[in-house]
């Protein structure tokens, strides 16, 4: 079973790359803002207000109305930045994050690429936007972001661990690392029975990673005001904004592929489950912020360190010797 | 009571101090006490060693009447009140022995007296103005620091 | 194996937590819309102060231009200015301002007025962009009616002073009659 | 014992100072804290105080007793309620002032529940510098409520002038009878939520069990009060040991907890707000008819001249009023011993050694009123 490509689709490489990006492009920005508005609305319904209402329906635009005011405000830089790294810093965040998205197989007709190793792929840029993170804190000269951005590289290295372990349980059940055949071979048998620790792993290590509450601490408004992007103003800022929402889009899409079955469902069409798939899993991470408060950094690492790693490891460990004998 | 009568007995070896009589029921306090300046370290070692806290310091401003400031140390125990108020009278422009070293909180009560007073405390080991601006060259509480009158204020306000 | 323990109970108490976020996602919201919706204020509501309309002096004040809530308000924002009209007996204000930009709405005034005149107006989100806009003159809505109610005092001063002497009168008559029944 | 801040010198370039305010998301309003810091961990910390500074006590001294009625209430803007009613209280007894029966009762039922609001405020934000947002805005509902209540029978939501020399300003109405019995039943439903979702955490346990514990000594070397000084293990309440008005009548514990960190300190509030109902379901029960105001108050209120010493239990401890009067009807001076004062002062002994966002959690834990420090 194989999918048709973009490349396919179009028969022409570059074409098919043009294609995708808009589509990605469009795509991301759409999401970032449905999301936004999403998390808004969640947020305010379990703090028993209202969320945005004013702008269109239900306040959907909203957020569109915020954009254009990142847009609109003008890019200060500090005079005692470190230009180019400050510069850099957004963009280098917001990179990665193109490349991967057009690495999640979405439907069982096409996907936008079709790699044998799209999980490494993924999982190595992925830890890329940590650089434009750390370069943000570094270039601001700024002791609150540099806490920050130490913070965060720390962090990163920390959950990257269970999460790959825990992706690798997977892998070993598939015996594949291209993420659509991992798809595919979860018909009728989603990994998250078979795997259900390792999928707490990962959503708990992909919460870490994108910087999200209760790990938020590389921003952490109550005490490093706003961390990295303390700095940041108008469109810059709105960018790291940007990413952080693209970057849930992202882990919970491989947490749909890995353990959620991807786009299989009855009923409706593939396409459709593979999204409904994802936002519940947003709505997981929304109802996490808005529930906990924020885990000390000492206590971040530990957790990682002495819980996460070791359970994902003797989770692997299982995973290997059951999947030997059966 | 013993430890009343201790302190008492504590108190009552120090030369300058001065108990009032049977202190108003309404001045809130179970003891009224004057003594001189050079005293007010030991006054505050034997409160301290009785288990008081220092729970206010402040001062008054008594030029117009005697031409000296009051400062005023009212020493206080955990539970049952048992206040004792502590007056030492400085001659204006003078200084008087610091109790940071034996309170802590009399670090920023003292502070606070110098900023607001003029009080110099012998002894603090940081006598800077704890509440208004640094550098300022005036002492708010004092009675002749006088006060913009209402429409003066309104007129430089805007 | 404590460890374990630990963190189960972690998790537990975790889930528990999110449980309480999720009971309140399908509860009611308790905003107000506030600039289209608004809360019911309470009646005591302590807002900038206006002279009510009293039963003396039919559409308008009574204030007297005593002066003492000028003198009691902790912030100077009363400035009233007061004439004897003629034939009256009490003074009525010729100006009555309050600076509502300095108001601490301690309701002082309210306590001293003797003739309970002053009340609270129900604005309680008024804004502006400059200190004038506080200014408030308590006496314009009244302003038209003065002269109707000088009137109209002077009126009742009158029906008073001869009520009073009425009974003057009276009581001499009586006294005068007790005397010579007393004779 | 004050150590003082000591500029690094260029070797040392392991440290670094930061300043943690006067603007920043969570020292509670205009605090400064000159941080000396390696990494994390600090060093030296140093609170700089004074930018909210409103001369409460010059005021004082410009005008009479009854023009300063609405200044206490905004020393302590959160236990406005306390405060006002207090300084009521001091002059009452300066003068010698007997205040009607149903006054006494609505004056602790108002000052119960602007603790219970006050304690709100603080578990609203201590949560928030913790990074939890949520329960921030269930407490503001909650509060929400009791401000509404007070502002039914004193006209104000925050800055009460309420009492007045020998009573109060106006009578509660039914209204706020029921509503205030309404409130207390539902806020014990509540109690029990706030329970699930943030006493019960393990995350929030993680960030405050064994956090800033204060040593005892510093008890009495600083003089705290209130709840920081119940969390260490000593049963000190103002209401208890020298009961103002009528709190002697009325039955409640005093909360007590003995690890004297920001766990404790959190549980000691919540408690106190149990109590607080305890006492406001009592004082409703036995609430009698009757005037509240004294029927003869004297026109000039001038206490006889000498210094007088009032102290009330405010949400956050000890609060004093030291007053000097010189007999005339103008105060001589006024003194204001504000509880958060002595106790932000024990921060440069508590702080070092902990973490940044521990700092974050225990200037939190103990509640200070950055305008009530300043006065």
């Amino acid at each position: 079973m194989t999918p048709r490509t973009f490349n396919d689709i179009f028969g022409n490489p570059y074409l098919a790359v043009l294609a995708a990006t808009t589509v990605i492009m469009g795509y991301l920005t759409v999401n970032a803002l449905m999301i936004i508005w999403m998390e808004r609305k969640v947020a305010a319904r379990m703090q028993r207000r209202l969320g945005p209402t004013e702008r269109g329906k239900f306040g959907l635009l909203q957020s569109i109305y915020d954009m254009g005011k990142l847009i609109g405000k003008e890019l200060i830089t500090p005079t005692h930045v470190n230009k180019g790294l400050y510069l850099a810093a957004p963009v280098l965040v917001f990179a990665p994050v193109l490349a991967l998205c057009s690495l999640i197989p979405v439907s069982q007709s096409w996907v936008f690429h079709d790699y044998d190793i799209a999980l490494v792929l993924l999982l190595a840029f992925s830890g890329l936007a940590v650089i434009g993170i750390f370069s943000a804190g570094w270039g601001s000269n700024n002791k609150y972001s540099l806490m920050g951005a130490v913070r965060s590289v720390s962090q990163t290295i920390a959950y990257e661990i269970p999460l790959i372990l825990s992706a690798l349980a997977v892998v070993m059940m598939a015996k594949e690392l291209n993420l659509y055949q991992i798809v595919a071979k979860q018909e009728g048998l989603w990994n998250i029975v078979l795997q259900p620790v390792a999928a707490v792993i990962f959503l708990i290590s992909a919460t870490a990673e994108t910087n999200r509450a209760p790990f938020d601490i590389p921003e952490a408004e109550s005490e490093l005001i706003g961390g990295f992007h303390t700095e940041y103003s108008g469109m810059r800022f709105g960018l790291f904004f940007f990413a952080e929402y693209s970057n849930m889009i992202i882990a919970c899409s491989l947490a749909t592929v890995l353990f959620l079955g991807g786009w299989h469902g009855p009923l409706l069409p593939g396409i459709l489950w593979f999204f409904i798939k994802v936002y519940a899993l947003i709505f997981v991470m929304m109802w996490f912020r808005w529930t906990f408060p924020r885990i000390r950094f000492d206590q971040l690492l530990s957790f990682s360190w002495l819980v996460l790693t070791p359970i994902a490891i003797a989770n692997l460990f299982v995973t290997a010797v059951v999947s030997k004998l059966v | 009571m013993s430890e009343a009568s201790g302190l008492a007995a504590a108190l009552a070896g120090i030369a300058s101090l001065k108990t009032a009589e049977a202190p108003d029921a309404k001045s809130g306090c179970q003891g009224l006490h004057t003594v001189g300046r050079e005293a007010i370290v030991e006054v505050g070692r034997v409160f301290r060693e009785a288990g008081y806290m220092l729970e206010m310091l402040t001062a008054l401003d008594m030029r117009a009447a005697e031409q000296a400031m009051h400062v005023v140390y009212q020493f206080n125990r955990f539970g049952a009140p048992d206040r004792h108020r502590v007056r030492v009278v400085v001659p204006a422009g003078e200084a008087v022995p610091s109790l940071a070293d034996l309170f802590g909180s009399a670090n920023w009560y003292e502070r606070e007296a110098f900023d607001m007073l003029g009080v110099r405390f012998d002894g603090h080991p940081y006598l800077v103005r704890i509440l208004t601006e640094e550098g300022a060259d005036y002492h708010p509480l004092l009675k002749d620091f006088g006060v913009a009158p209402a429409a003066a204020e309104e007129a430089a306000g805007g | 194996m404590g460890r374990i323990k630990e963190i189960a109970k972690g998790a537990r108490s975790l889930i528990g937590s999110m449980g309480v976020t999720l009971k309140h996602l399908k509860d009611e919201p308790v905003t107000v819309e506030y600039p289209a919706e608004r809360a019911p204020i309470s009646p005591l509501q302590r807002n900038a102060i206006r002279l009510i309309e009293k039963e003396e002096t039919p559409g308008s004040h009574n204030c007297i231009a005593c002066l003492q809530c000028e003198k009691i308000c902790p912030s100077n924002c009363i400035s009233i200015t007061g004439y004897r009209p003629e034939g009256l007996a009490m003074k009525r204000p010729e100006t009555f301002d309050l600076n509502f930009a300095l108001c601490s709405e301690c309701g002082l005034c309210l306590d001293v007025c003797p003739t309970a005149t002053l009340g609270y107006t129900k604005v309680y989100d008024k804004a502006g962009y400059t200190r004038a806009d506080f200014f408030h003159d308590l006496l314009e809505e009244y302003r038209e009616t003065e002269e109707q109610v000088v009137e109209h005092l002077r009126e009742a001063d009158r029906r008073k002073k001869a009520e009073r002497e009425a009974k003057r009168k009276a009581e001499a008559e009586a006294k005068a009659k007790e005397a010579g029944d007393a004779q | 014992m004050a150590e003082l801040i000591q500029i690094a010198s260029d070797e040392d370039r392991d440290t670094f100072y930061l300043n943690m305010g006067p603007q920043h998301p969570s020292t509670h309003g205009v605090l400064r804290l000159r941080l000396h810091l390696k990494g994390e961990r600090i060093l030296s910390a140093e609170p700089i105080i004074g930018y909210s500074h409103r001369a409460h006590e010059k005021m004082a001294e410009n005008r009479n007793y009854i023009q300063f009625l609405p200044n206490p209430s905004r020393v302590d803007y959160l236990s406005g309620m306390i405060y006002s009613i207090g300084y009521c209280q001091a002059i009452e007894k300066a003068i010698g002032l007997e205040v009607p029966e149903r006054a006494e009762y609505i004056r602790v039922i108002c000052n119960e529940l602007n603790r219970i609001s006050s304690h709100l405020l603080w578990f609203g934000t201590f949560l928030l510098d913790l990074g939890g947002v949520t329960p921030f805005l269930y407490c503001f509902d909650d509060r929400e409520k009791i401000l509404d209540l007070l502002d039914l029978v004193s006209g104000s939501r925050l800055t009460y002038c309420y009492g007045r020399f020998g009573g109060l300003v106006n009578d509660v109405t039914d209204d706020f009878l029921e509503g205030t019995a309404r409130f207390c039943t539902a806020f014990r439903e509540r109690l029990r939520e706030y329970d699930r979702l943030v006493t019960q955490n393990v995350i929030f346990r993680n960030r405050t069990i064994g956090v800033g514990v204060m040593r005892p000594e510093l008890a009495q070397q600083f003089g705290i009060t209130g709840p920081c000084l119940r969390a260490m293990g000593m049963a000190r309440d103002v209401r208890r040991d020298e009961p103002y008005g009528i709190y002697d009548r009325f039955e409640f514990d005093i909360p007590t907890r003995t690890a004297s960190d920001c766990f404790d300190r959190y549980l000691v509030r919540i408690a106190e707000m149990e109590q607080s109902m305890r006492i406001v379901e009592q004082a409703l029960a036995k609430l009698p008819d009757g005037p509240i105001m004294a029927k003869k108050i004297p026109r000039k209120i001038a206490p006889a001249k000498g210094e007088y010493y009032f102290a009330v239990e405010s949400a956050r401890g000890h609060f004093g009023m030291f007053i000097v009067s010189d007999g005339s009807e103008i105060p001589y001076r006024i003194h204001l011993r504000t509880p958060s004062f002595a106790n932000l002062s024990t921060m440069r002994t508590v702080l070092p050694g902990t973490l940044l966002a521990d700092t974050v959690s225990i200037l939190g834990s103990i509640d200070i009123v950055l305008p009530e420090i300043d006065r």
